[in-house]
């Protein structure tokens, strides 16, 4: 297949849009450095074992938060919309608690974990557990009823349904639930090095927030931004070999 | 370890105790920095962990839970924990202001066109402040109040530091309460300082301090001596070799190297000027940010 | 051997079935015809136990049907809808085996046999949605088939395919029949299928469904489609039932109540 | 039984508070009366309509602001194979910045009051729904999308007849995600540049060891949760009723 | 009016349509039969400009097809996923009539009227999802019929109702083809059906496909159920198409191409 420019592109035209607006003088490059004097910083960076490890650190705390926090809400996730009984049960504590902010829980998190790799796993496992958890729950509704009754007439057991029917017809809802969910747990995984201090790039963007080189700011969330892109490439590709049969995938195939 | 009352018990390694003290990344603790690098901790046994925590309070419960041994903070923080019944103690002195009015390490700043001249211009403004019923409120309030204004209709907004030199650029506040480095960035820029807040609190303004956990000078009370002479020997180190001080920032720091040799330092005396922190509870008991007025000999180790 | 026993279901307002009874012993092949709409689809779901019925009872062999019942298949109206989109043909096809559990290379002989059968082996790799209509029928009927049922229910199964296949798949379904003795409750909307496939044919009434009359075909077991067809016995009975089905058609409801 | 179902959680989760922090062991842990006492002098009618009322009117309009800009844009986006491969990546940088690094950015543009919060609460929630909305577009099915196509029906009533009906079960669970990150938020833009507001308020007891409050604090942002949540549920019935119908029209009564 | 010419379609690797040339007469009714998967529903969206074609040409009154021309209604053969679930069957039929900007009582009038034709008039509120398979084909019969296209082309059509329902439909569109004028291409599998209705048969091959054999059907233009079955050219002119499609299975692509 020929390589896909479109998306560089996109990104071309959007850096250019952020090298011209403080170029234009429409906000004062101190408070937005251009593009240019942004990756001049980021490479220097680049060359500093402190970036590397701050990196480390918050894709560490980025993928262990979501790891367990989707294997904790596809679990249940699944097991309450199969099991009438427990979901009417936790129906009220759930909506109670999905609503409370993760950085509400801050000082819970301080108190409990410290300033270490707990608190902001505590932080990125509560909040990106909710997202994967609603899209479970509304993937497992979405099964096609006539797909649900051949299962049925042909008596797959509990196991064989949930895992031949509903974990195929919710794996739409489910992926995209993950690529919501890591890009929330990414951002928390920062936000909790941000404000409590833990190890990461979100520590580096507060040291340097209360310096006074504003493209450095800017070359770290870049970073997380660039971050960001990277986990969405990997859970694509992931979904385009997943969702191969699914009707958003297959009308591409131009016929 | 779960629980603000659980007991901080020091690790020993080699004969040398485990110290992991909160700091914040900013001027003001540079001497624990320096004191690090001149080995005046490990000559008193102190093997010093220091990890910067984004604000005073995170610092707090880290303390309080025995992950941080010692941590830092201003004084009105300190005094609206022990106000709530935190067990915390002050052993040491952390910075203070130089007294020097129009030259020190905060001050009240306007944009280059404002209108005001004194802080009695301040009444019905808009100002900046970077945490709400706190230091900064309560010495804006006093320096209004000593030029002859009435502070009551003053507008505060809730700042960070790092954002302030954009609000005040763009006119989004008329004056803010600001230190450094920020504080040298809006002077760059053509701000004007109205006046120096915390010398209108008090001469020699005590603005921070070190502080234990109750249990820790109950249970090892020789290792937080030590700690103490240590700070001293940083504390008066730093005041002494102002260009190691600017040298070490960017060891903790994001400040830039231009920009460094233009700060303007605070002081660092050894000893708490206990006066200005009775000053600072006054204020703060009239300004309703505390409840009650504070038992001061209570907040002291000794 | 399955007793339907004063079957009432209503959806909500609507009553789509009355009052029908209908008993196959073990081994027979009923057909099960009626105008559009009569709740065809409704007694068959809820004889396979997929649906509850508002009133009477179904059995198999004497137990009550509360869920599907073992060695029981279905093959479903909306065939397209009933085949996995993830999944490829031969999967489809293989998938209720595995669930019940039939060795592998058992499972691999039965998939590729039945795929054969209904013309399509050479297709197996194939994902549902790149099938025709008519094919993917016929994926549906594969899977019934494969999976060896005693009972087998067929809703009318044939009716995407064109009249050769279709000749072709009456007499597989009547070689399966013969062959393993299954019992077959086959709805079709053909009524020389019904004459040509059935020992007996139901016809039902417009809804409110009642029975409307049973036919016991007596035609010879041994059936062709030729000579069958061509008996004059044969073109008796499906002028009987068609116009057992006008009748019910234009009887209506209000008829049959009163 | 319904009342058994919906308080029997709950109970036993606040027997498990009451255990954990009885005996007044941990400052930061109160106990539940702790809290309860709390909360009648913390959150009278004055404080709510000072504090609380502003708070949720900015968190509705973001809500409201990304609602929209989500939908519509996830229509352009889901519709186009040729949009989605040039802005997917801007997207996906856009979406992994953290709000708090992001509220400097917007202060410049948005100012620091109300605009800038409804801006970052819109700019963090939009993301669910543009997403699912985009993947609901997609999954549409195509045998109806031909069927429009035949018929030649305008881009406008295919759009809002079969494109939005049809991704509608997903653009719902988009929006209900989008509800929760909007408190988030609320309280993350409440701690820059604020003077009032429910997550400032919060942030304040916090501050100030004021313990039980922040809890009372955090339990009122649950509640708010909670009706929100049921309000949007009421909403999602009258929208999807024909999906809900459907879905369980298949499951018979069994 | 629609001309198909030396047409030919493949998916990916295959080959389903290889070369079929159609033309139709303007108010022509022309049947089209073929094996199962031998790309009659393929032809039919190539002719509808659904589907662009691999190769060769497909042009109405002379204008090439690029996509779907006006005054076009098309019935498809997946007829329950055709039906808006969300709409109600009232509503369902009469959508495109709103796109074609029909005035409001003149539509409500068309609706009723067809939806009666198909006999479901007392069924307006429902959701397809209501309803039978056969009623859900129904209401897409009704939507084509209400839309009083120029050319219809309709799939499989009847493929879900009882013959007595088939029947009359058969004639509903043979009086709506005599009143109107319309150019009808009308896919089925059902050759008795085929040669009942149209005024000539179009067999194709087996894929990969070609035009096995036009056939003029030379029976009267008045037709009836009963007459027209009953005459010895009806039972001459189904025998032949029967035999042309066995062949046609028969043979295979690989005669055909030899
Ligand atoms: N989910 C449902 N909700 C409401 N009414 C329903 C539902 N399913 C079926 N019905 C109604 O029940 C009646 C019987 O439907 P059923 O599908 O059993 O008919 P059928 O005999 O299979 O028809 P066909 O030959 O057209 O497939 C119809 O009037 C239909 O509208
Ligand atoms: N999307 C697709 N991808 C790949 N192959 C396809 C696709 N659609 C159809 N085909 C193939 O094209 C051929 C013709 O299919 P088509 O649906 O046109 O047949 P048909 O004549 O309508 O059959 P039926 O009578 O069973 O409906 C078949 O072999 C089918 O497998
Ligand atoms: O700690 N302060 O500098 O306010
Ligand atoms: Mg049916
Ligand atoms: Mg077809």
């Amino acid at each position: 297949m020929r390589a896909d420019w479109r998306p560089v592109a996109g990104a071309l035209i959007a850096l250019a849009v952020w090298e011209a607006v403080p170029r234009a003088g429409l906000v004062s490059s101190t408070d937005l450095p251009p593009v240019s004097s942004v990756f001049r910083v980021l490479v220097r960076e680049a060359g500093t074992g402190e970036y590397w490890s701050a990196i480390g650190d918050t894709v560490w705390a980025w993928l262990l938060g979501l790891l367990i926090a989707a294997a904790a809400a596809i679990g249940l996730g699944f097991a309450l919309a199969l099991v009438p009984a427990v979901r009417a049960f936790t129906t009220s504590s759930v909506e109670f608690l999905r609503p409370i902010p993760s950085v509400a829980l801050i000082p819970l998190a301080v108190i409990v974990y410290g300033t270490g790799l707990g608190s902001t796993l505590l932080l990125v496992v509560y909040a990106a557990f909710w997202q994967i958890y609603v899209q479970v729950l509304a993937g497992v509704a979405d099964v096609d009823p006539v797909a649900d009754e051949t299962a049925r007439s042909f008596r797959f057991g509990r196991w064989g349904r949930i895992r031949h029917v509903t974990w195929p017809s919710a794996l739409p809802y489910v992926l995209t639930g993950v690529r919501l969910g890591a890009a929330v747990a990414l951002i928390l995984a920062v936000t909790a090095e941000l404000v409590i201090g833990a190890p990461g790039l979100g520590q580096q963007i507060a040291v340097a927030r209360s310096g006074t080189e504003p493209a450095l700011v800017y070359a770290l969330v870049f970073t997380t931004g660039v971050l960001g892109v990277l986990v969405n490439v990997g859970v694509r590709t992931g979904e385009r070999r997943l969702l191969c049969w699914h009707a958003s995938v297959r009308r591409e195939v131009p016929v | 370890g779960c629980g603000g009352s659980s007991g901080p018990d020091v690790k020993t390694q080699g004969g040398n105790a485990q110290l992991t003290v909160g700091t914040i990344p900013i001027v003001d603790v540079a001497p624990i920095y320096l004191g690090k690098q001149k080995g005046f901790f490990t000559k008193r046994h102190i093997d010093l962990t220091l990890k910067t925590a984004a604000g005073g309070a995170a610092i707090v419960p880290s303390v309080m839970s025995g992950e941080y041994q010692v941590g830092f903070s201003n004084f009105t923080s300190l005094l609206l924990a022990r106000d709530k019944g935190l067990p915390l103690t002050v052993v040491a002195n952390g910075v203070s202001s130089t007294g020097v009015q129009g030259k020190d390490f905060g001050a009240i700043v306007v944009g280059k066109g404002s209108p005001a001249q004194t802080a009695k211009d301040l009444a019905g403004k808009r100002v900046a402040v970077n945490t709400l019923k706190n230091i900064g409120d309560t010495s804006v309030r006093a320096s209004v109040r000593k030029a002859g204004g009435n502070p009551g209709s003053i507008k505060f907004v809730e700042l960070p530091f790092p954002d302030m030199p954009a609000a005040l650029a763009g006119g989004r506040v008329d004056a803010e309460f600001i230190v450094e480095p920020q504080l040298s960035q809006v002077l760059a820029a053509g701000a004007r300082v109205l006046t120096s807040t915390f010398v209108d609190v008090a001469p020699n303004l005590s603005v921070a301090g070190w502080f234990v956990n109750e249990k820790l000078l109950k249970s090892d009370k020789g290792l937080v001596a030590r700690f103490v002479e240590a700070i001293r020997e940083s504390n008066a180190y730093a005041d002494a070799h102002p260009d190691e001080v600017r040298q070490i920032l960017s060891q903790y720091t994001k400040i830039s190297a231009d920009l460094a040799p233009k700060l303007t330092l605070p002081k660092w005396p050894a000893e708490i000027n206990r006066t200005s922190v009775a000053t600072v509870a006054r204020l703060a008991t009239d300004d309703k940010v505390l409840s009650k007025t504070p038992d001061l000999t209570a907040l002291y180790a000794s | 051997m399955l007793e339907i026993t004063g079957l009432r279901k209503t959806y909500g307002d609507v009553e789509a079935i009355r009052d029908v009874s209908v008993a196959l012993e073990a081994g027979e092949l009923v057909c099960l015809v009626g105008p559009s709409g009569c709740g065809k689809t409704t007694l068959l779901k809820c004889a396979a136990g997929l649906l509850r019925p508002t009133g009477g009872s179904v059995t198999l062999s004497g137990t009550p049907v509360t869920g599907p019942p073992a060695d029981l298949a279905v093959v479903f109206q909306e065939y397209g809808r009933s085949l996995f989109p993830w999944l490829t043909v031969r999967r489809n096809v293989d998938l209720p085996l595995r669930e019940k559990k039939v060795k592998k290379a058992r499972r691999a002989a039965l998939v590729e046999e039945a795929l054969t059968a209904v013309g399509l082996a050479d297709r197996g790799d194939a994902y549902p949605w790149q099938l025709s209509g008519g094919m993917q029928q016929r994926v549906a009927i594969a899977r019934a088939v494969a999976y060896q049922p005693s009972v087998l229910l067929m809703d009318e199964p044939f009716a995407a395919v064109d009249a050769q296949t279709r000749a072709d798949l009456e007499d597989l379904i009547r070689s399966i029949w013969q062959k393993f003795g299954v019992t077959i409750l086959f709805v079709t909307h053909d009524i020389d299928e019904a004459v040509y496939l059935g020992e007996r044919v139901v016809v039902l009434s417009a809804s409110p469904t009642v029975v409307q009359e049973t036919l016991t075909v007596d035609l010879p077991p041994e059936r062709d489609q030729l000579t069958t067809r061509r008996d004059p016995r044969f073109t008796e009975l499906r002028a009987h039932v068609y116009a057992e089905i006008q009748a019910a058609k234009k009887r209506g409801p209000a008829a049959v109540t009163g | 039984m319904r009342v058994v179902r919906w308080f029997l959680l709950p109970i036993v989760l606040i027997g498990v508070w009451w255990a954990a922090s009885a005996g007044g062991r941990n400052f930061f842990l109160p106990t539940p009366p702790a809290v309860a006492k709390a909360f009648g002098p913390t959150w009278t009618w004055p404080t709510i309509r000072a504090d609380v009322v502003p708070s949720v009117v900015r968190l509705l309009v973001g809500f409201a602001i990304a609602g929209v800009a989500g939908v519509l844009l996830g229509l352009a986006i889901g519709s186009s194979a040729r949009l989605r491969a040039y802005t997917e990546p801007v997207l996906e940088f856009l979406r992994a910045v953290p709000p708090p690094v992001l509220v400097p950015v917007v202060m410049l543009f948005a100012g620091i009051d109300d605009t800038m919060k409804i801006t970052v609460i819109g700019f963090g929630c939009v993301w669910p729904v543009l997403l699912n909305t985009i993947e609901g577009v997609r999954a549409v099915d195509p045998v109806l999308g031909e069927v429009c196509r035949a018929y030649r029906i305008g881009r406008l009533t295919r759009l809002r007849t079969l494109v939005l009906r049809g991704a509608s079960p997903q653009i719902m669970t988009g929006l209900r995600q989008a509800l929760a990150i909007a408190i988030i938020l609320m309280v993350i833009s409440e701690m820059f540049a604020a003077s009032s507001g429910l997550g400032f308020t919060i942030v304040q007891f916090q501050r100030s060891y004021a313990i039980p409050e922040m809890w009372t604090g955090i339990i009122l942002l649950g509640l708010l949760g909670v009706v929100l949540a049921g309000l949007f549920g009421l909403a999602e019935r009258v929208v999807l009723r024909w999906y809900f119908g459907l879905r369980r029209s298949g499951r018979g009564a069994q």
